[in-house]
């Protein structure tokens, strides 16, 4: 398990590095390698060329920006995990790292690895296109946004064109008071691809109506998905009706099969977890308020 | 493992033309994805040379391409079998080309059989990477008709 | 590609080609063959070494990737020849290990986590290990070495008390942020 | 030949394990950390077809790579070397490390280049070509035992290996006398023990001296033998370095294939060859699968649940070739009724070929998925009466008063008292609080479930499988050894035959050799000699080296002892039993006159003229020792197999959401009987690993072949190991029960959590689902598979 040759090449500015990925085809951008490197020693990946990103001082950081949580490209995942700021401005994102490999690979794994890396049950997606996050793509004409939605195309797949470098997630951050959270996961280790994954978040209002809620799933098709949840705006809606709503929500999902899981599994616990997740966030953004 | 396949797509084409184009090497080269070359071994048999490349997965292949049960200009089967670093795989599918307005209805079904290195470590992307590849034929397809379309008119 | 590593607190040099991961370079430059290479994906952990006092995979990073780090492995523990740390003795007491071939990566994983949490719970140390595979031991004596390594550093620290994450050497690189 | 010494002071008692010292620093020696000067580096070009006849390989390309110094394919290989041994009498078929000819499963190895870095030769497997032309494959083991199947081999003419009934006692009649009688299947996936360490060898063949040095991650008995046979060479021209530490072995570190491979370039090629496989090859084909077993069973009880008699077919899947696999389903025998008093056995053991790797031994040696079959017969009779699972048990097992107990397949069993274990147990556990804590669960909406298991390990290990199953095999010794050297100085040397993968042997030696000479074990060195010093030994496998190293070392240091004694006696003009030996020094208690250990050294390294007349100098004894109990060829379809039989009870209280169905373990109690125990840490480790191999293969570990024959679990992110969130804590409870047949009354440990775990977790997810009317007969349970279960159960109730 011994990677193809390839030349490694470590740019000083995110120009540079466009530059590089834009002149050669067979260029592929590492950062943390946690995905990429396994890729690379069984030679599912064979670049000519490594482009690392990871130590331009430019994509490591987490800054809030307005109403958005920016966390740079090369941002360890345990930065992440261990920033007071993300904690407090994305809840949701917190409650997702625990579940993210495992210590010592988000020790060095990165939120843009993860994200460039599109894998269908990974859980940074997840939350990005949960909340409808916005992928900061470089490239040599100049920085650009893509919607999560439209960024994850399928396993390994996304819509990064030769030439372009994710560079940021942009979160949106809730303004609301009252804001909750619920995050669920199966897996048959903990440490192990979601069979299924959902993450909730709700917002409240003084009253305790809903004002605001996104549920996402991922694991169980070819990348995550958003349901419509906005049925659940505007009222206080019970178990029974959560469960509803999310069960017909839920047909949109395609579930894959493999020797882990059943298509069947995934799709029943994907509405299980989904209302866990949103009971979750109700009870989180209930008790907020107190 | 088993992959199966099947969709159908509309290209701006006479039924005629198309068929042409899915019979001409040249045609073929530029819109199979990763494709480097093909050689002709006999009539309506190719060897074929790939480079494949999604995301992050890429190799190469050596394999070859052959035609049958043709009924010029509606249908025919193609056998695909290859083989690389990645693994091997063969398959068949079945074409059948029915007029759609300005356009023909492309019909594509069939099934093919991976296996080695991506059978197992790669099943949980094979299924989505070869309807990428697909995707990307029929883009490429479409491209080669609306460019000669665009000459025409030119 | 020449590379100039950091471990142990020796600058070591080495020529090695880009596709060269940290794990072969100290095994096979280095010869610091206390890592093992177990699964070589990212699984199994018998590969971890510190890298800025954070446990890492080192067969997931290419050497060319590890200049200007703080490597520790697992020959940079004893304090001295024939001394053991008290976390490796804390092994050698509950028995730890049977093969040793985990070993040296599960030490690896814990001494980052004591660095950090002086008071860790069970939990702590069952996170803190998971990505750690052991075949012989059913981890439940690994977890009691950690458990009676906490218990005695906390001890040996006790004078000085407070020793808690933020002071903690293993902080996050903050330089690169 | 027992011989209790009254008071232990060393055995059993709390000390280090010595081998843990090297391993906490990063100083154990493993084969890749061995570096031989000009040594090059093997990759291998695996098959990526079930079954093909190989048209062609083409390896012009790959030489021309840089570094690339050879390619050897099975074809040249086979001209050389002797096919690989056969353990059963199946001479067409045929096994080289590499395919001649034909592929017989995706994986197995094809064409091995070598080059001057492993990188380099992986850059060359790439450019080998090779033309295949698919053959029909055979996956399914019911399939492959029919007429019409594909033929792994054809010239064997059948794909079954191995088909053999025995019938132990009026089994018929037994059946036709009793009241009632129920069958089941149940299937033991494809599972192994994996370590984390994968095979690796370095060969080196120096012409000029006709020696082969082998350094191997081995745990294999007559490995040298092997070698020599296959390679044609001279047995003492092999010379294998038993100073490697194993990372990890539990049965699977054969590697002869690997072995005879290198052995064979290092000879052409002229320079030192390793090869350590890489996770890929060694899940594919390296000796990594285990057994993959169906069971039918059917047993016939009375209305108080004593079973009287059982009729069992196991079929197990060996893969493409014999290895030593068929004889897994041998070793089971020497315990086919498990702890109970079945007083008649049909066993039809049948071994299938496959387009599958190779199985290869693994721990239990194919006992593991036999007790999980008896065990899951147990629950279904006390759940077919109505009855306690424990209270069915307890009538079954085998007294305390009844042993040595004669079972109908010819083994004694040496010594046990299953109550007292399990009431033990019970109560340490509050067995009653443990089911009022189920309902509980219940009651809030979990499934949950008790499981019960009680298993008997087998320890000791002979090979009296052998002989049962291939009448031209005639071993009836399986002998281990121990030579202790007392130096001039006075320090003890003790040598001792194997390689360590774990089991702590080292310890093992010098706290025996310590206990009999009265010496700190720790100041007692132990040496491993390479093969050619070495004494005869048949590895650790087998649960063996308690019972035969330990009592190896045991006869050695008596014997040491006596000579001790034999010449202070002579000192002293007293017979050898009238003087008395105490912590090195030996005294006369008539006259008070002490010789002390360096008086004796003295005496035994320079003073010829003060020995004993007749006694050779120097201070060094040997002792080979013979498996206790096992003297005789088997008579009848009968053998004495293992001499000793731990036993352990497993009590599991498992949870689990309907849904989700992800089980949890609440609450795991062993109770653990492996007689007198010399390393509490060593029995410790042993006992909790066994159980997180059996909760794995139980859970989570199966090596899975999709219908076209490909294998889909190549990797550690498709079979998965547990880890430590997945291991309960376990809480274990003693009992000693002494062997009479060994030296201290020690039995085996090395197996039993692997015997009982999958029993245990299995039996306790199906009483969580019993309400529903719905069981799972097949391992591993995944989470999905019982969510669906449920679902399904669920859905026709409602339905």
């Amino acid at each position: 398990m011994k990677p193809a040759p390839f030349e490694y090449v470590r740019p000083g500015s995110i120009a540079e590095a466009c530059e590089l990925l834009a002149a050669d085809e067979d260029a592929r951008v590492i950062s943390g390698g946690q995905t990429l490197v396994p890729m690379l020693a069984m030679r599912l990946a064979r670049p000519a060329r490594l482009v690392d990103i990871y130590r331009l001082p430019e994509l490591n950081g987490i800054r809030i920006d307005g109403d958005v949580l920016a966390i740079g490209a090369t941002t360890r995942q345990v930065q992440v995990e261990r920033s007071a700021a993300a904690q407090q401005a994305l809840p949701l994102l917190a409650r997702a790292l625990p579940w993210v490999g495992h210590p010592p690979t988000r020790n060095r794994g990165t939120v843009g690895g993860s994200v460039a890396h599109a894998d269908p049950s990974a859980e940074i997606p997840l939350v990005a296109v949960t909340l409808a996050a916005e992928i900061e793509i470089t490239n040599p004409d100049g920085v650009s946004t893509m919607p999560a939605d439209d960024f994850f195309i399928g396993p390994m797949l996304t819509a990064v064109m030769p030439g372009d470098c994710v560079t940021a997630v942009r979160f949106p951050i809730w303004r609301h008071a009252r804001v909750g959270t619920g995050f669920h996961e199966v897996s048959a280790r903990q440490s192990d691809f979601a069979f299924v994954a959902a993450a909730a978040q709700i917002a409240l209002d003084d009253n305790g109506q809903c004002i605001e809620a996104a549920l996402g799933i991922g694991g169980v098709g070819d990348r995550a998905v958003r349901l419509d949840v906005s049925g659940l705006i505007g009222g206080r809606p019970d178990k029974t009706a959560i469960v509803e709503l999310v069960r017909d929500a839920s047909q949109v999902l395609e579930a894959t099969s493999d020797l882990h899981a059943s298509a069947d599994y995934r799709m029943r616990v994907a509405v299980t977890l989904g209302v866990r997740a949103l009971e979750d966030a109700f009870r989180d953004a209930q008790g907020g308020a107190q | 493992m088993k992959l199966d396949i099947g969709g159908s797509e509309t290209i701006p084409a006479p039924v005629d033309a198309l068929w042409v184009a899915l019979n001409d090497p040249a045609v073929l080269i530029r819109c199979i994805p990763g494709c480097k070359s093909m050689t002709e071994t006999s009539p309506d048999a190719y060897k074929v040379e790939m480079q494949l490349r999604v995301a992050a997965v890429g190799g190469s292949f050596e394999g070859a391409i052959s035609l049958s049960d043709k009924d010029a200009p509606k249908s025919c089967n193609i056998q695909v079998s290859g083989s690389g670093s990645l693994g091997h795989g063969n398959g068949t599918a079945r074409f059948d080309l029915e007029p759609e307005g300005d356009g023909t209805k492309l019909t594509y079904k069939g099934n093919g059989e991976i296996g080695g290195l991506v059978a197992g470590v790669g099943q949980r992307i094979l299924m989505s990477v070869s309807k990428h590849l697909i995707g990307r034929f029929f883009v490429a397809l479409r491209k080669e008709f609306e460019a000669s379309a665009s000459k025409g008119v030119a | 590609m020449k590379v100039s590593l950091n471990v142990n607190g020796r600058t070591r040099e080495a020529e090695v080609e880009p596709r060269k991961t940290l794990l072969d370079t100290l095994r096979e430059d280095l010869s610091l063959v206390g890592s093992h290479a177990g699964c070589e994906h990212g699984v199994c952990g018998a590969c971890t070494i510190l890298l800025d006092g954070e446990p890492v995979r080192s067969c997931l990073m290419f050497a060319a990737q590890a200049d200007g780090y703080a490597i520790t492995t697992i020959e940079g523990l004893a304090p001295a020849p024939g001394e053991l740390s008290v976390l490796q003795d804390a092994f050698c007491e509950t028995h730890g290990m049977q093969c040793g071939y985990c070993t040296p990566g599960m030490i690896l994983a814990a001494q980052a986590l004591l660095q950090r949490v002086t008071e860790p719970s069970r939990e702590d140390i069952v996170d803190a290990i998971s990505g750690n595979i052991c075949r012989c031991t059913g981890y439940g004596q690994i977890v009691e070495a950690i458990e009676l390594a906490a218990e005695r550093l906390r001890q040996v620290n006790m004078p000085r008390s407070s020793a808690n994450a933020d002071n903690a050497p293993a902080a996050p690189h903050g330089d690169r942020s | 030949m027992t011989a209790h010494p009254p008071r232990l002071k060393f055995v059993s008692s709390n000390r280090r394990v010595r081998e843990d010292r090297r391993f906490v620093v990063g100083q154990g020696r493993y084969v890749a950390d061995i570096v031989v000067d000009e040594m090059l580096h093997v990759a291998i070009v695996p098959s990526q077809h079930p079954a093909a006849r190989i048209v062609s390989i083409d390896t012009s390309q790959a030489l021309t790579m840089p570094g690339v110094v050879y390619a050897l394919t099975g074809e040249e290989l086979a001209k050389a070397v002797d096919p690989l041994m056969n353990g059963l009498d199946t001479p067409k078929v045929r096994r080289y490390p590499l395919a001649v000819g034909q592929v017989r499963y995706a994986g197995e190895w094809v064409v091995a280049v070598v080059a001057e870095s492993r990188a380099q030769a992986e850059d060359a497997i790439e450019k080998v070509r090779i033309e295949y032309e698919p053959l029909p494959y055979v996956i399914d083991a019911e399939e492959a035992i029919t007429a019409a199947s594909a033929k792994v081999h054809p010239e064997h003419g059948t794909n079954v290996l191995l088909d053999r009934t025995f019938v132990w006692g009026e089994v018929d009649r037994h059946f036709a006398e009793s009241p009632r009688h129920l069958k089941f299947q149940v299937k033991w996936g494809r599972n192994s023990t994996v370590p984390i360490e994968t095979f690796g060898v370095v060969a080196k063949w120096d012409p000029w001296r006709e020696m082969l040095d082998v350094w191997a991650s081995i745990q294999m008995p007559k490995y040298p033998d092997q070698i020599s046979r296959a390679l044609r060479i001279p047995a003492n021209n092999v010379r294998v370095h038993h100073d490697v530490d194993v990372g990890g072995s539990y049965g699977v570190k054969r590697g002869i294939k690997q072995t005879v491979l290198v052995s064979h370039l290092s000879r052409i090629i002229g320079r030192p060859v390793r090869l350590i496989e890489d996770r890929l090859e060694n899940m594919r084909a390296g000796d990594a699968h285990g057994p993959e077993r169906l069971f039918d069973v059917e047993v016939a009880f009375n209305d108080r649940g004593i079973v009287k008699s059982m009729k069992m077919r196991a079929l197990d899947n060996v893969g493409a070739y014999a290895g030593r696999s068929p004889f897994q389903l041998g070793k089971p025998i020497g315990a086919i009724v498990g702890p109970y008093k079945i007083e008649s056995v049909q066993y039809r053991a049948i071994a299938t070929l496959s387009n599958k790797a190779a199985q290869e031994a693994v721990r239990g040696f194919g006992q593991s998925p036999t007790n999980y079959a008896i065990e899951t017969a147990i629950d279904k009779v006390a759940g077919a009466l109505g009855l306690d699972r424990i209270e069915v048990r307890r009538r079954n097992f085998i007294r305390s008063d009844e042993f040595p107990y004669l079972i109908p397949s010819g083994t004694h069993y040496d010594s046990g008292d299953y109550h007292t274990v399990v009431d033990k147990v019970l109560r340490h556990a509050d067995y009653d609080a443990l089911v009022r804590e189920r309902d509980a669960l219940r009651a809030s909406g979990m499934m949950a479930g008790i499981g019960i298991a009680a298993c008997l390990e087998p320890s000791g290990g002979n090979s009296s499988f052998e002989p049962l199953l291939n009448e031209k095999n005639t071993t009836t010794t399986w002998m281990d050894s121990c030579r202790i050297n007392i130096d001039g100085v006075g320090f003890v040397t003790v040598a001792i035959h194997t390689t360590s993968s774990g089991q702590g042997h080292e310890t093992l030696a010098a706290t025996v050799v310590g206990e009999v000479l009265e010496i700190d074990p720790d100041k007692i060195r132990i040496v491993r000699p390479d093969s050619l010093a070495s004494l005869p030994s048949n590895t650790p496998v087998g649960s063996r080296m308690a019972i035969m190293m330990g009592g190896a070392c045991y006869h050695a240091a008596q014997k040491l002892k006596s000579k001790l004694t034999q010449i202070a006696a002579h000192q002293f003009g007293v017979a050898e039993n009238d003087a008395v030996y105490a912590q090195g020094n030996v005294t006369d208690p008539r006259s008070g006159k002490t010789l002390s250990w360096i008086d004796l050294v003295n005496i035994g390294h320079r003073q010829y003229h003060a020995l004993p007349p007749g006694m050779d100098p120097g201070l060094e004894t040997t002792h080979v020792m013979q498996v206790p109990t096992a003297t005789k060829l088997p008579e009848d379809g009968r053998v004495q197999m293992y001499p000793c039989h731990s036993f352990e009870f497993h009590l599991v209280l498992v949870a689990f959401d309907p849904e989700i169905a992800k089980p949890q373990i609440r609450r795991y109690v062993i109770g653990h009987d492996c007689g007198t125990v010399i390393n509490p840490h060593i029995v410790k480790g042993m006992t909790l690993g066994g159980i997180a191999h059996g909760l794995g293969a139980t859970l989570l570990e199966e090596f899975v072949y999709d219908d076209e024959g490909q294998i889909l679990t190549q990797t550690f992110m498709d079979y998965l190991l547990p880890s430590s969130h997945e291991m309960p804590d376990v809480e274990i409870v003693h009992h000693c029960t002494p062997s009479p047949f060994t030296v201290f009354g020690q039995k085996g440990s090395g197996e039993s959590g692997y015997l009982g775990a999958p029993a245990a977790i299995s039996g306790a997810i199906n009483d969580a689902v019993s309400s529903l009317g719905i069981s799972f007969s097949r391992l591993p349970i995944r989470i999905a598979a019982i969510s669906d279960a449920i679902a399904a159960a669920d859905k026709i109730k409602k339905g």
